[in-house]
């Protein structure tokens, strides 16, 4: 969003931020809503609220776009979130909900994140296994684990108050998991645009071997890039475990689709080698706006899909036409040649 | 066959053109690629079109064939005004297509990809046996070595050629168009095409004959156009077609090199490579050489020799069985990582599949290789960057001038300037450039030459790959000459002819021949 | 060999012969080898667990008991899938949570068929089957209905946060709260509804679009304890824990915690635990009696008496009754 | 095939004995792999390899399976479909809903759930090919619509979602059985029988793998890429049509959540019978060796009577440990294939030099 406009030269990159569909997407969508709830949906408290219900999404994101950017998947988000979130509350409940425990268990969470997410860089860099698999299963693997991990039951963790801080906590008014997010977001922006490992995942994403000819670590780039996920996914876990401050087996189901959805509207592409974090974001915050606005609307949740369907698909669509149109292979329609 | 004609004007009269484009207009991304081009076919000939990389002469087929839609102008086939938005319109007026990059489908047989688009059925299904038995008939009426069963992904780039001018050919066409036909042929397999080319001509068929290889257009073009910046710049009658004039006319000046041989000689510099009986097995056996200083070494060899291989196993890109290779005195197990910092580097053969990211930005692609240099503490200085891609564009003249193109996007013989460009900032040892100028026009050929000489002069060792048998002699030092994975003989002093070149590389020793006979 | 098609149900009850009205016979409780299936809508909440302790507890008692736990993923498909193992298993008895009341019915035909008694623990499956030891959802929302309704006498304004749409459980608590509503407190209002299907987080999202909304609320009401939680995190932060009420169901020792610490108003509690029992036990008495749903005329119910919970009782619950 | 007399060299006989074999092999090697965990299933479990447990395991692979047929066919042009599970529920509520209100007679019900089924294909098609948003995202987002479809479809009382058994007797016949062998599984056989000879032997077989192998060659071959896309998944819209009425007859109601999650299990029971994402490979009988494999490891899993998270964790590592070895074997594979072609060149550039003497 804003960043684009302040990377390059000022004027250049302003322009072309005008010219880019996302923001008119997202100008027209927040208008219409604004119209429709005035006084309501665009207000400091609103926007907060939406951003505190994509932030377990969005902590995510910083990290599931990694192995999309390579042309993978993860779809294990949703159950490393669970298994982090039940190691961490397991870990500060066996310890008398002392407050290092809080630390210890928060470093487990995020230790099985990584190792989860080595596992799958190793077996997707090793051999050549669809990650869609390999994932797929280690969601079972992984929720099979927390589930004994909680011994499928709800462990409820209301204390200590530093770890209620971390989902629920709110310094300046604004929730912390919102600051998480923001962080997340910075870091993995960071790594994207500014530092070399970035420059190599878009390489690898797009072409491994001549990647590879160019002297990239690219079975480094792999783990890496897994590990970065299972490390967002257990993150978010945490921050959900600690909001909800409670662990249970089942958390996080189904986010991974959540997850997908946002990268995609925000221009990755599943191919690899496509999208960025901003657009990740940007793609997340209009699912959630959406969201937020039909509720504010007061339209019964079950047709809420009818409108997300609506404002994802034109969203999309309208990208890809407009790069369509601008391509040059777009056909217009003519006269056919007849000929018998 | 009955075509609309365009109202107003009426029915031409019957023209002495088959085809005529008139005003041809095309952009892509607002990047204007063909400036108002007219082009123009006889029944019965053989057209030239050449330009040089980036020109605009597979874009100007493409719209011929209706796969591109083009912005402005008109087309008339026969003297009739057509319009054609897509593959099938262009069959049924009789024209087909060999393209650039291969319109073949990896996994499909010959057969199928042969037939595909004309499938026979009975009942809705497919006739197996009936198209199995055309394709069998096509591949010996034109005697060919093709399995038609085979999948096309076990094929080699040379046998996937042939399949696609069998595709072409199989079509009953009055105008067939080859864009770059032989960029991966085999001498032999070149020859045998350029009778076919004969025998269509005599048959009244037009052929539109895209190369950038000069000598096949001398011998076998009635008719030459050139393109130049997506500007038609002449239209040349057979007697004509003067190399200088048609070489001026494309680049629009004169070129340095002239294309005469070189006088080898084994390098007075200390050795800087040397290898000692590398084997790997079922592909290549006891290569062993020595490499100097500013010396370019040209491996020559028939397509599949094993020189790509071998060249590779050197640079680290893939294992090899047995064998020692050392480097500035010291033996090394080649990485790539680690190669590549003792100032190693490849351009690769397969541009498209290794040799660069097509989504990716010119600068990005040839910053990948420097990030030694562009980045402090693995964070990327994005003016030096920047800086760098742009410094390439121009010293290279890729065009378009942008460094922020994605390298998918360019024509092929700046994709190849990008990937070489990759190289060219850094202090380089070894470089190892394999088929360096496939698909590039002369203009450019003549910038990479030299750049290879720079390289050489500069004290950098050149590891040469080449099947143009004169660019070999005309730009290296030394020639090694690969035959069935071993190095058959090497041309180390005095000047060649192609034949001892080419002798060499089909495996007759002629000296060895004239002391024994 | 006739080629004839059969549903699953007729192919059960032919093969094992249970014919209605026949004399019901036994296995021997106590010695034979038994074995029992608990399948729950779904597996990992607080619920679920402790019946199923319940349940263990109960079936402690026998040694040649061998009791399992699968896991319905909140999904009738799963559910439906699974009653036709435990069916080709032959289990001696089913404990069943039906996800859905119709989407069970002709699962629960057929184990009944097949002669396995099928006992419903909480959710009904809408078929005559051995025993259903009800939840008492429609109870629990008329309950609920009259604190609110009580408490408000001048009337107000209520926000529903529901279950997910089309759930039994959530059905059942509209169906019971709505009526009582309209019925007896036309002054309160039922002022917007949306769903957060079942859970914590989404309840939170839910609860602050509802306070960004509306100036003034006066109840919240959520079809579980899990939702009611969540709201009340978002209530909290919002600081307007004063201005209304939170009401959940369940009775889960989370939320008497929540009402202990005053973040939630109340729930209603069933005690799980026994409820768990109470189906082992009539699971072992179908087992022993041979009772099955072809020997009833209808479903004998059996039902926990529901309590409603606020900070005024929460001591009342004492912590052996806590799950 | 014809007799024609050997007009091809005889190397090439090296690479088509090989491609034989990869073929071949291939399936041999899932048939083996699927027969392994059967054999391991059999031998530690006495109530698995059963005559009535085999059927029922080929009932369970029978609904996932009927779609798969379909998205395998888009999975080969290299999409993907997201909403086939929506699709089931959104066509099975249709069809609860006229049921109940309006008592429609069964064969009608069986046309609209079909004709449901074809237009939600259609407009994914739609979405795909004319508004050019990406497989995933599009059949994503219609996921969301088909799903609160079917709330819109759903049977209410007193303003409270509420659904009905169904008792129209030709709909619940369907998920009969006829001697054990049901019906869904012979709709299944049926249509993957359809689906084959349809791939393989129809003009649009060819063109599927084609646009999906390489769309830009494709193209250039003069194939109607879009057409292609978009008629994969109108045929995966109508098999959901079929599948809706079998599910509907096996539940004999319809609830809100029919077909949720089905999705996942139909890709990956395409993906583990060898088709790639990346498209041009794989095809319905490997989909069909993947729909059984899938629930033969899910009903064996469930007969050891484990705890639920065993159960996942075992689901999990078989899965891992099939797709890691099948990779191996089709890396080795692909050397063999490669060392033939290397052979094969050798002696034609030999052929090549002796004729130039
Ligand atoms: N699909 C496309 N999208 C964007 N730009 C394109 C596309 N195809 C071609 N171009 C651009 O059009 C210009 C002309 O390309 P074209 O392929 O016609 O050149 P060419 O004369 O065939 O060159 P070569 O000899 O290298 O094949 C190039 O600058 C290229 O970057
Ligand atoms: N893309 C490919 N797929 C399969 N086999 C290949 C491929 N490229 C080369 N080969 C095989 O590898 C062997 C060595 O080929 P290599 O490319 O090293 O030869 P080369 O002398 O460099 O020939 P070229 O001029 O074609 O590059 C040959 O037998 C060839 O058939
Ligand atoms: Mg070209
Ligand atoms: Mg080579």
């Amino acid at each position: 969003m804003g960043e684009n406009a302040k990377s390059g030269t000022a004027s250049g990159s302003f322009k072309k931020l005008l010219k880019s569909p996302r923001l008119w997407i997202l100008i027209v969508t927040i208008a219409v809503l604004s119209v429709l709830q005035p006084g309501v949906f665009l207000t400091r408290a609103n926007m907060i609220s939406i951003l505190l219900s994509i932030s377990i999404y969005g902590i995510m994101v910083c990290g599931t776009i990694f192995p999309i950017l390579l042309g993978g998947i993860d779809l294990s988000v949703g159950a490393v979130a669970a298994a982090a979130g039940a190691a961490c509350v397991v870990t500060i409940v066996n310890h008398d909900f002392s407050n290092p425990s809080v630390l210890t268990g928060v470093l487990f969470g995020l230790g099985i994140g990584l190792l989860v997410g080595l596992a799958h860089g190793i077996i997707v860099s090793t051999f050549s296994v669809p990650p869609f698999l390999i994932t797929l299963a280690s969601q079972y693997i992984v929720y099979g684990i927390a589930q004994l991990l909680t011994q499928n039951n709800v462990i409820a963790c209301m204390k200590p108050a530093t770890f209620a801080f971390l989902g629920g906590g709110r310094p300046f008014g604004i929730p912390f998991s919102i600051i998480i997010m923001a962080v997340m977001a910075l870091i993995s922006y960071f790594i994207l645009n500014r530092t070399v490992f970035g420059r190599t995942v878009y390489a690898v994403g797009g072409n491994v071997e001549a990647s590879r000819l160019s002297g990239v670590r690219s079975r480094m780039v792999i783990i890496v890039c897994y590990m970065f996920s299972g490390l967002t996914s257990a993150l978010a876990g945490i921050v959900l475990a600690s909001m909800n401050r409670q662990a249970i087996a089942k958390a996080a189901q189904g986010y991974d689709n959540f997850v997908l959805t946002a990268l995609v509207v925000g221009g990755a592409s599943l191919m690899g080698g496509e999208g960025n974090i901003t657009g990740a974001i940007w793609g997340a915050f209009l699912v959630g706006m959406v969201s937020n606005g039909l509720r504010l609307l007061g339209i019964a949740s079950e047709y809420h899909g009818i409108f997300k369907c609506i404002v994802i698909v034109a969203a999309v669509s309208l990208d890809a036409t407009m790069r369509y149109r601008k391509s040059g292979l777009q056909r217009r329609r003519r006269r056919k040649v007849s000929v018998s | 066959m009955k075509m609309l004609c365009r109202s107003g004007r009426g029915v031409r009269k019957l023209s002495e053109y088959l085809l005529e484009m008139k005003g041809i207009m095309k952009s892509f991304n607002d990047n204007p690629v063909l400036k108002n081009v007219d082009f123009d076919v006889k029944p019965g000939e053989v057209h030239a079109l050449m330009g040089e990389n980036g020109a605009g002469k597979s874009t100007l087929i493409k719209i011929l064939t209706g796969i591109y839609p083009k912005d402005g102008g008109e087309i008339f086939f026969d003297g009739q005004s057509v319009e054609i938005n897509n593959k099938n319109d262009a069959s049924k007026l009789g024209i087909s297509c060999i393209y650039q990059e291969l319109s073949l489908i990896p996994t499909l047989t010959v057969t199928q990809n042969i037939m595909l688009g004309k499938e026979k059925r009975i009942g809705g299904f497919l006739n197996k046996g009936k198209m199995r038995k055309e394709v069998v008939e096509l591949i010996n009426r034109y005697g060919f070595h093709l399995n038609p069963d085979a999948n096309v992904e076990s094929l080699t780039i040379g046998q996937r050629q042939t399949v696609e001018i069998l595709k072409a050919l199989s079509e009953q066409s009055r105008l067939i168009i080859m864009d770059e036909p032989t960029a991966s042929l085999s001498s032999k397999e070149s020859d045998a095409l350029f009778e076919i080319i004969g025998n269509l001509r005599n048959n009244g068929v037009s052929v539109i004959y895209i190369s950038h290889r000069l000598e096949e257009v001398y011998r076998l073009a009635d008719r030459l156009t050139v393109l130049r910046d997506g500007v038609r710049e002449a239209v040349l009658e057979k007697d004509e077609i003067v190399p200088a004039e048609v070489v001026r006319l494309m680049i629009g000046k004169e070129l340095k090199h002239s294309s005469q041989s070189n006088e080898f000689r084994v390098s007075d510099q200390p050795v800087s490579l040397e290898v000692k009986n590398l084997t790997r097995k079922g592909v290549f056996h006891d290569i062993s050489f020595q490499a100097h200083r500013g010396e370019i070494l040209g491996f020559a060899g028939l397509v599949g020799a094993g020189r790509t291989e071998i060249v590779r196993c050197i640079y680290g890109a893939d294992p090899y069985d047995s064998g020692q290779i050392f480097f500035e005195g010291k033996e090394i197990k080649p990485s790539i990582p680690a190669n590549i910092e003792r100032g190693f580097g490849l351009v690769p053969e397969d541009r498209r599949g290794q040799g660069f990211t097509p989504l990716l930005s010119i600068e990005r692609n040839v910053a990948l290789t420097n990030y030694d240099t562009l980045a402090r503490n693995g964070v990327v200085n994005a003016g030096a960057e920047r800086r760098l891609g742009n410094e390439m564009v121009e010293k290279l003249s890729i065009r378009p001038f942008d460094s922020q193109i994605p390298v998918g996007n360019l024509s092929g013989g700046n994709q190849q300037k990008a990937v070489v460009a990759k190289w060219l900032s850094r202090d380089m040892k070894v470089m190892i450039i394999d088929e360096p100028t496939a698909g590039i026009d002369i203009g450019a050929k003549d910038e990479i030459y030299r750049i290879l000489e720079d390289f050489a002069s500069r004290g950098t060792t050149v590891l040469l790959v080449s099947s143009d048998i004169q660019e070999i002699m005309k730009v290296s030092h030394r020639i090694l000459v690969v035959t069935k994975g071993a190095i058959f003989k090497e041309f180390s002093n005095g000047r060649i002819t192609e034949e001892d070149l080419m002798m060499a590389e089909f495996g007759i020793d002629e000296e060895e021949a004239e002391k024994n006979g | 060999f006739a080629l004839e098609i059969k549903t699953d149900a007729e192919v059960a009850a032919e093969e094992s012969g249970a014919g209605g009205g026949e004399k019901a016979v036994g296995k021997d409780a106590y010695g034979e080898d038994i074995r029992i299936a608990f399948l729950p809508n779904v597996i990992g909440d607080s619920c679920a667990f402790a019946w199923a302790a319940g349940m263990q507890k109960y079936l402690d008692n026998f040694s040649n008991v061998t009791f399992d736990v699968y896991d319905g993923k909140a999904s009738v498909d799963t559910e439906v899938q699974i009653m036709d193992e435990l069916i080709e298993q032959q289990y001696d008895a089913i404990i069943l949570q039906a996800t859905d009341a119709a989407g069970l019915a002709a699962a629960t035909d057929k184990a009944e068929a097949a002669g396995i008694p099928v006992i419903n623990c909480n959710l009904d499956a809408a078929t005559t089957h051995t025993c259903l030891v009800a939840a008492v959802d429609v109870e629990a929302g008329q309950l609920m209905a009259r604190q609110i309704g009580d408490s408000l006498p001048d009337g107000g304004k209520v926000v529903i946060i529901s279950a997910t749409p089309g759930a039994s459980k959530g059905e059942n608590i509209d169906t019971g709260f709505k009526g009582v509503m309209e019925e007896e407190y036309p002054d309160i209002e039922i002022i917007d509804e949306q769903t957060g299907e079942w859970l914590t987080e989404n309840a939170n999202t839910v609860m602050n679009d509802f306070l960004t909304k509306y100036d003034h609320i006066d109840a919240v009401l959520c079809h579980n304890d899990a939702m009611a939680e969540g709201a009340a995190e978002a209530v909290k932060a919002a600081g307007r824990l004063d201005e209304m009420q939170i009401w959940g169901c369940d009775g889960e020792s989370k939320m008497l915690d929540y009402i202990e610490e005053g973040l939630c108003t109340g729930t209603v509690y069933t005690n799980a635990d026994l409820q768990g029992q109470a189906c082992a036990q009539f699971a072992m008495y179908a087992i022993g009696s041979g009772i099955t749903a072809a020997n009833l005329e209808s479903t004998p119910i059996v039902k926990i008496a529901p309590i409603v919970v606020t900070a005024d009782n929460v001591g009342d619950i004492t912590e052996d009754m806590r799950w | 095939m014809d007799e024609s007399p050997s007009p091809v060299p005889v190397i090439t006989e090296v690479a088509l004995i090989m491609k034989l074999r990869q073929e071949s092999m291939r399936r041999l090697i899932s048939i083996i792999l699927l027969a392994v965990m059967m054999l391991i299933f059999s031998l530690t479990n006495s109530a698995f390899f059963t005559v009535s447990n085999l059927l029922k395991v080929l009932r369970e692979a029978s609904l996932s399976g009927i779609i798969a047929v379909g998205v395998t066919f888009v999975i080969i042009t290299a999409g993907i479909d997201l909403s086939t599970g929506a699709i089931v529920g959104f066509c099975g509520m249709v069809c609860a809903n006229l049921l109940y209100y309006y008592n429609l007679p069964w064969q009608e019900i069986f046309l609209i759930s079909i004709a449901v089924g074809t237009a939600c294909g259609i407009l994914n098609g739609f979405i795909v090919t004319k508004l050019r948003v990406p497989e995933f995202i599009a059949t994503l987002s219609t996921q969301y619509l088909y799903r609160s479809m079917v709330f819109v479809f759903a049977i209410r009382e007193n303003n409270v979602i509420t659904n009905k058994k169904i008792e129209s007797y030709p709909v619940l016949i369907l998920g009969g059985s006829i001697n054990g062998f049901y019906l869904v599984s012979m709709a299944f056989i049926l249509f993957a029988v359809i689906g084959q000879i349809l791939l393989k032997s129809t003009r649009f077989g060819t063109y599927v793998y084609a646009t999906g192998a390489n769309r830009k060659s494709a193209e250039l071959s003069g194939i109607n890429v879009d057409w292609v896309r978009w008629r994969v998944f109108i045929i995966t819209g109508f098999l959901c049509g079929i599948a809706a009425l079998f599910q509907m007859g096996r539940i004999g109601s319809v609830t809100t959540d029919m077909g949720t999650g089905l999705e996942f299990d139909v890709i990956a029971a395409v993906v583990v019978g060898g088709c790639a994402f990346s498209g041009g490979r794989g095809d319905v009988f490997g989909s069909v060796i993947g729909a059984i494999f899938m629930a033969v490891l899910q009903n064996g899993i469930l007969k050891y009577n484990f705890p639920t998270a065993v159960q996942l964790i075992m689901k999990g590592v078989v899965i891992v440990i099939m797709v890691i070895f099948d990779s191996i074997y089709n890396q080795y594979v692909q050397k063999k294939i490669q060392q033939a072609v290397q052979n094969e060149d050798a002696v034609q550039i030999r052929k090549g030099g002796a004729e130039v003497v």
